[in-house]
């Protein structure tokens, strides 16, 4: 009998100890950042898809089209072709296609770049009502992500 | 209306129909289904940081019958493509799918040479209303698919685009 | 028409809509094919009942057949539903003799009710029954009787769960 | 082969009168994931459970026939999105280990680093859907609000917030810096305070008490019989972890306990894992006090091609023994890769100990057993 | 009976459809607030000011859905089944007094009829159960009968001292008779274990078997969808609100109260039982059944006895 | 006497110790068909556990070894076991009644490689569907041409 009413006692103990937690967090803020008003820091090293880098210089994209990327990539995203235009030292990219519906956000394609011509772009909320411009994004168009160019810059 | 609803409204007013539609768009249920890595970043969205709830999209349905929106997350096997086809049915119209993922959109890391499991685009199965690609794609690009959704289907677009990524100040 | 007419209408509506919806309960449970149809017919008869009472001047007890017979009975009779091995179809009914006795049983019935009312006067509302006397004679009169009945109940009950706890078993 | 109607080509034992069949899956909130569970019941009572598996396939171990070995690196963060650095590890272990690469040890601090802190955010995750599976909805954002810290902080140095692919060959693929650091620091400090209010929710809580003890119970004949491992066994009294009993990667210089308890129950396995996120924060703080300044990568040839040969790799995942089992032939590529996964065993004994339970406990079980289902899948 | 009493029981079911309604948009988007604030997050904020549309969006949206007979299920038991889960509260909420002046219907036996048609919902629930030809449902709904066992007595064993110490069945009988001191403050015990019980009354997590949803889908509602499904929800909303009014009636002194109006004490009220039973919910985990159970039949059956006993003691003694 | 030879004694079995730094594996054996049931009878009795039951298509040999890892506890010792097999018709008895772990480990490595193993109750595929016919995981697996489309 004493037991019985002891685990009744200690039962509702706990049971008013539980309400007290979620009592306390009903008065403490709460930790939501409300999208898309305001904005979530992004860390640097963030993995959106990848982008080619700009030369300063010349204003045209760093790659050499030298396809060490295309040979790092698992899941066969990317596509290059390069062309030596006429006068020029080295080959440059005529065509850069990323098929980002395919990729894995490893980073191996920009680890794998000998001119550091690869860098993440920093699009983090990419979504559309067709998969085709995500499958067919024409990196070399702009030199920067295909989407809102100004969410790229650090 | 979403691209697989078959059954048309009851009744069909212009005015009437933009009204629910605005009461569509801002109470999009999801049903409660994970396949793979992306169930993760969207259980994180309806999380206390992301917080789906805000719009009205934090109900998560565990039947289909009650759900509007079909959130495919992740990888879907050929032994799975059954069940999805058949979740998809059993909810009521009107009804939209978001593909979540790039598993989802096309098979992802997976529509390789060696593939005999993984199909290769969840549109086989079901009509995709919005794609998000990423793998996994972050919680706000869930948010902005939906919000997308939304002006999808009232016709315009309530919520500011989404806000360029912010570095971390230290 | 005078509003009272029209008052009068309405509840003789109500009245006799309530009458079928008995009629239909009391059909639907001994017709139909399905346990929980029948069931259910039963529930349907006895709110009607209930509603009865409630026309006839005595909320109480319609309270208390709602209480006690859709409350009570019924859930002990669903919770015997839940137990029951097969739920569903019966086997082949067998008409004999026997599909005569319902109807003689109803004539009978509602013969002795007819000759009874005939005498009586007809009339619009029903008296409010002042109740208290019930309760007076249960739990004075009566009361032993009545404390004997509620002693059967628990019986039943318990005899009732250690049924299904041997089934379990 | 593609026909879709295999779910009717399922030969079910026959159904006696008084019993049915209820399909578990593989869309029920209560599976976590595309698990499908074929119960026989009698009323609430569980006759027959038969798990069915597969409808996360993914071809692992396929794809990791046909990749060289860098590549494989992406798949491994996918096999078990909650500990995708654990097996990040594993993979860069098993081929350091047949390379004979050297690893500095800053980036072997930074390795430990990091699978700790997710480890602790795969037990919290589990946490909140055990919870959930208990019924209780809170607890589970509860856990989600301190999991977002663990993810800001390993978002900060790897980049992803959930896929890492943040190993590699001889190191890991970038430093981490102090800010980085100091947010684990601070991290390590709440989370020491903040643990107490789990146990104030959730632990203490008669009716969590009520609903997992002796619930569930894991004989010790059992965790042999079917290979259990991880907290699951340790909830059971056996002391394995691979961090002790195979030491890899600078464990053996770090000073931690590893959590047992006896009674082999669902809150047995709970209080393991409680423990463990502990006794992670206690590795954590000594990886943070003792990380040495350095290179945090070797140099290692841009192709890998290990010796012809075997090897073996253990490592512990928050759910248990994950061991990879590679046969190279010497190319660049590998010829059999045998991924060992934990949840794997730990399913398997879910049939032994959800016969006669009532559903409610059988769903309880299930969520004790904090199951992936891409990794049991693979 | 003339004109107005017509006209009074036209408004009278009027204003309860309205107030039923009113609160139900309400406190379900109090719930989802309370929710939200208790896990961190924040709750709807974006459909009208501060979400309070939300609701109002979320019903028009279910009303607009269609709704999906399942092929094998029994079709006007189906149908059926929301509309008696939800009308018996329209009937019930009529004899409650929410101030001395606003109330549908005095009835002297009011308090019997609000028992008696709250019994009338775990009908719903079983015929939603059966008539969906769902195993789920059918589990959900025998959890549901299995329930009403477990509370009905100690719930009724609880209202009993309180209809001793008053002396009435009529509810607005009672509230009067508690006017100095409220019948919390005489019967602690029966006040406790009425709380407990009205939970289970109104499926209400720690106790929602019927419809668990990580056990059982959605339970007995696995199958509704649009409007039915919306009056299951409306119904539930809408026993939580009587059982409140109820409970502040029975124990807390019903629209009594200094400086404010009556009506608004009575809301007051009821809101606080409302608030306490989200509390609840969004702070345990969920019971087993055959927990539940025992615990109905070993806890609180003893202790309302064993009250009901004192009281009924100490009463012929004084 | 190290643990493995006290387990094993009184089997005829040869075991080798490779360098366990290196491979990982502390002791491997390779037996023959017929001493896999009493040789796991014995590991069982002595308290290993089962790390994995797979196998590997030798294609230019023309067979499939079979490999079973086992592991123990507390005394750490990882031990491989091979059996060979033709690659026509692949057959290895079960153990699947002596752990009963190794029931899912058979069912799958007889739905990747077409192995049967003789005995066993449950033969049905694991991870791929009851109807697949192909064996993926051997060396001359080809993609099937419907893979990744539904109809």
């Amino acid at each position: 009998m004493n037991n019985y009413l002891k685990e009744i006692f200690n039962g509702l103990k706990s049971l008013v100890i539980g309400l007290k937690v979620t009592m306390t967090t009903m008065l403490t803020k709460s930790t939501t950042i409300e999208w898309p008003r305001e904005a979530a820091p992004i860390p640097e090293r963030f993995r959106g898809h990848i982008m080619l880098r700009k030369n300063e210089e010349t204003g045209l994209s760093k790659c050499i089209a030298c396809g060490s990327c295309v040979r790092a990539c698992p899941s066969n995203c990317i596509q290059v072709k390069g062309a030596k235009p006429e006068g020029a030292k080295k080959k440059a990219p005529i065509l850069f296609q990323l098929d980002f519906t395919k990729c894995s956000l490893c980073g191996l394609c920009v680890e794998s770049c000998p001119v550091d011509a690869i860098t993440f772009s920093r699009n983090y909320a990419l979504a559309g009502p067709s998969s085709e411009p995500f499958a067919t994004m024409n990196l070399l168009a702009g030199l920067a992500s295909p989407f809102r160019e100004e969410s790229n810059e650090l | 209306m979403g691209k697989g609803s078959v059954v048309p409204p009851l009744i069909h007013f212009a005015q009437l129909e933009k009204v629910l539609n605005h009461a569509r768009a801002n109470s999009l249920w999801p049903l409660t289904f994970g396949l793979a890595c992306c169930a993760i970043e969207m259980m994180a969205a309806a999380g206390p940081k992301f917080d789906l709830d805000r719009f009205g999209a934090g109900a998560f349905r565990a039947s289909p019958r009650q759900a509007d929106v079909m959130i495919v997350a992740g990888t879907v096997s050929h032994k799975m493509a059954e069940t999805v086809k058949r979740l998809y049915l059993q909810m009521p119209a009107p009804k939209w799918v978001i593909a979540m993922g790039n598993c989802a959109i096309s098979g992802g890391p997976f529509n390789l040479d060696v593939n005999y499991s993984v199909v290769e685009g969840v549109e086989q199965i079901v009509p995709v209303d919005v794609y998000v690609p990423g793998c996994p794609p972050r919680p706000e690009a869930l948010l902005e698919a939906l919000l997308q959704l939304e002006a999808q289907i009232c016709g315009t677009r309530r919520f500011p685009e989404p806000p360029p990524a912010m570095p971390k100040v230290a | 028409m005078s509003f009272e007419r029209f008052a009068l209408d309405i509840y003789a509506l109500s009245f006799g809509l309530l009458l079928i919806q008995l009629v239909i309960g009391a059909i639907m449970a001994v017709r139909a094919h399905s346990l929980v149809h029948c069931f259910l017919g039963l529930v349907m008869t006895l709110v009607s009942v209930a509603g009865l009472y409630y026309f006839l001047g005595s909320p109480l007890l319609a309270v208390m057949q709602i209480m006690i017979y859709v409350g009570a009975v019924c859930v002990a009779i669903a919770f015997g539903l839940s137990l029951t091995r097969k739920s569903g179809e019966e086997g082949t009914r067998k008409y004999g003799l026997a599909v005569l006795v319902p109807p003689f049983i109803t004539c009978a019935m509602l013969g002795s009710v007819l000759l009874g009312l005939s005498e009586r006067e007809w009339v619009g509302y029903p008296k409010k029954i002042d109740e208290s006397p019930i309760g007076e004679l249960l739990l004075g009169e009566y009361l032993l009787p009545f404390e004997v009945i509620s002693i059967l109940l628990t019986i039943a009950v318990i005899g009732a769960i250690s049924v299904a706890i041997i089934k379990r078993d | 082969m593609f026909d879709s109607q295999e779910n009717s080509t399922y030969q079910l034992e026959p159904v006696e009168d008084n019993q049915f069949v209820l399909n578990l899956g593989p869309q029920h909130p209560g599976t976590h994931g595309v698990l499908r569970v074929i119960l026989h019941m009698d009323g609430e009572y569980i006759l027959t459970a038969d798990p069915v598996l597969g409808y996360g396939h993914r071809m692992q171990e396929k794809i990791a026939e046909n990749m060289p070995y860098t590549q494989i690196l992406p798949y491994m963060a996918r096999m078990d999105y909650l500990a995708a650095l654990s097996f990040n590890q594993a993979w860069v272990c098993v081929v350091e280990k047949m390379c004979g690469y050297e690893v500095p040890r800053r980036a072997e601090y930074i390795r430990v680093l990091t699978t700790e802190l997710n480890r602790i955010s795969s037990h919290y995750l589990w946490f909140g859907a055990f919870l959930l599976d208990l019924g209780a909805f809170t607890p589970f954002l509860h856990a989600f609000a301190d999991r977002e810290m663990i993810l800001d902080l390993l978002e900060e140095v790897t980049g992803s917030r959930l896929t890492y692919c943040y190993f590699r060959f001889g190191g890991v693929s970038s430093d981490v810096d102090d800010s980085f650091l100091q947010g684990v620091q601070d991290f390590v400090e709440h989370m020491r305070s903040h643990l107490k209010t789990y146990h104030e929710l959730v632990t203490g809580n008669v009716i969590f008490q009520m609903r997992t003890k002796d619930v569930g119970v894991i004989l010790p004949f059992d965790t042999w019989g079917y290979g259990l491992s991880g907290p699951v066994l340790r909830g059971s009294g056996e002391k394995y972890d691979v961090r002790i009993s195979e030491p890899y990667s600078i464990y053996p210089e770090l000073d931690f306990e590893i959590p047992v308890e006896r009674d082999g129950d669902c809150l047995a396995r709970y209080m393991v894992r409680m423990r463990e996120v502990e006794e992670s924060l206690n590795i954590i703080q000594q990886t943070l006090d003792k990380m040495p300044d350095g290179p945090v990568r070797s140099k290692v040839p841009k192709i890998i091609k290990p010796p012809a040969g075997e090897a073996c790799m253990a490592v512990e995942t928050p759910r248990g023994e994950l061991m990879i089992h590679v046969v190279s032939d010497g190319t660049k590529v590998p010829y059999r890769v045998r991924y060992r996964v934990p949840s794997f065993g730990n399913l398997s004994v879910f049939s032994r100990l959800a016969k006669g339970q009532l559903l409610a406990d059988a769903l309880a079980v299930l969520g004790s057993l904090d199951l992936v289902i891409p990794e049991v899948d693979r | 009976m003339n004109e107005i009493s017509i006209l009074r029981s036209l408004l009278t079911i009027v204003g309860v459809s309205v107030a039923i309604g009113l609160n139900a948009v309400f406190v379900v988007w109090l719930e989802r607030k309370v929710a939200g604030h208790m896990q961190y997050r924040l709750g709807p904020t974006e459909v009208g000011p501060k979400g309070l549309l939300q609701t109002v969006a979320d019903g028009l949206k279910l009303v607009s859905k269609q709704i999906i007979f399942p092929s094998a299920a029994d079709k006007p038991i189906f149908a059926l089944a929301p509309i008696i889960c939800l009308v018996p509260v329209f009937v019930a909420i009529l004899p409650v007094p929410f101030s001395d002046t606003l109330q549908g219907h005095e009835l002297d036996i009011g308090l019997l009829l609000v028992i008696a048609l709250g019994l009338l919902n775990t009908l719903g629930i079983l015929m939603a159960g059966w008539g969906s030809d769902n195993k789920y449902a059918l589990l959900g709904a025998s959890r549901a009968i299995a329930q009403i066992c477990a509370y009905k007595i100690p719930l009724l064993l609880c209202i009993l001292p309180v209809i001793m110490l008053s002396g009435s069945f009529s509810l607005r009988g009672i509230v009067n008779a508690q006017d100095p001191v409220w019948y919390a403050v005489y019967q602690p015990v029966a006040f406790f274990i009425y709380i407990i019980a009205i939970t289970m009354e109104t499926n209400r997590s720690p106790f929602d078997f019927a419809e668990a949803e990580s056990e059982l889908v959605a339970g007995f509602h696995t199958e509704y969808s649009g409007m039915a499904f919306s009056l299951f929800f409306l119904a539930e909303y809408s026993y939580m609100f009587l059982a409140s009014a109820i409970a502040s009636i029975l124990f807390l002194g019903g629209w009594h109260g200094p400086f404010l109006p009556g009506v608004v004490w009575m809301l007051l009220k009821i809101y606080f039982f409302l608030c306490l039973m989200m509390w609840f919910r969004w702070t345990f985990p969920r019971v087993r059944v055959d927990q539940m159970l025992n615990f109905g039949w070993k806890i609180l059956l003893p202790f309302s006895l064993l009250n009901f006993l004192i009281t009924a003691g100490v009463m012929a003694i004084l | 006497m190290t643990f493995i030879e006290e387990t094993l004694e009184g089997l005829d079995i040869s075991v080798e110790y490779p360098d366990s730094a290196l491979t990982g594996i502390d002791a491997q054996a390779e037996v023959s068909v017929e001493q896999i049931r009493p040789l796991s009878r014995t590991l069982f009795y002595a308290g290993l556990f089962l790390e994995s039951v797979s196998a590997i298509d030798l294609i230019a040999d023309e067979i499939i070894e079979g490999v079973y890892l086992f592991n123990h506890y507390e005394q750490h010792v990882r031990l491989k076991i091979t059996m060979k097999t033709d690659r026509t018709t692949p057959k290895f008895p079960t153990i699947g009644d002596i752990y009963p772990g190794a029931v899912w480990h058979e069912r799958e490595a007889g739905e990747f490689f077409g192995i049967d193993f003789e005995g066993s109750k449950d033969k049905r595929n694991l991870l791929l569907p009851v109807e697949t016919t192909f064996h993926p995981l051997r060396k001359d697996f080809k993609r099937p041409e419907q893979a990744g489309k539904i109809q």
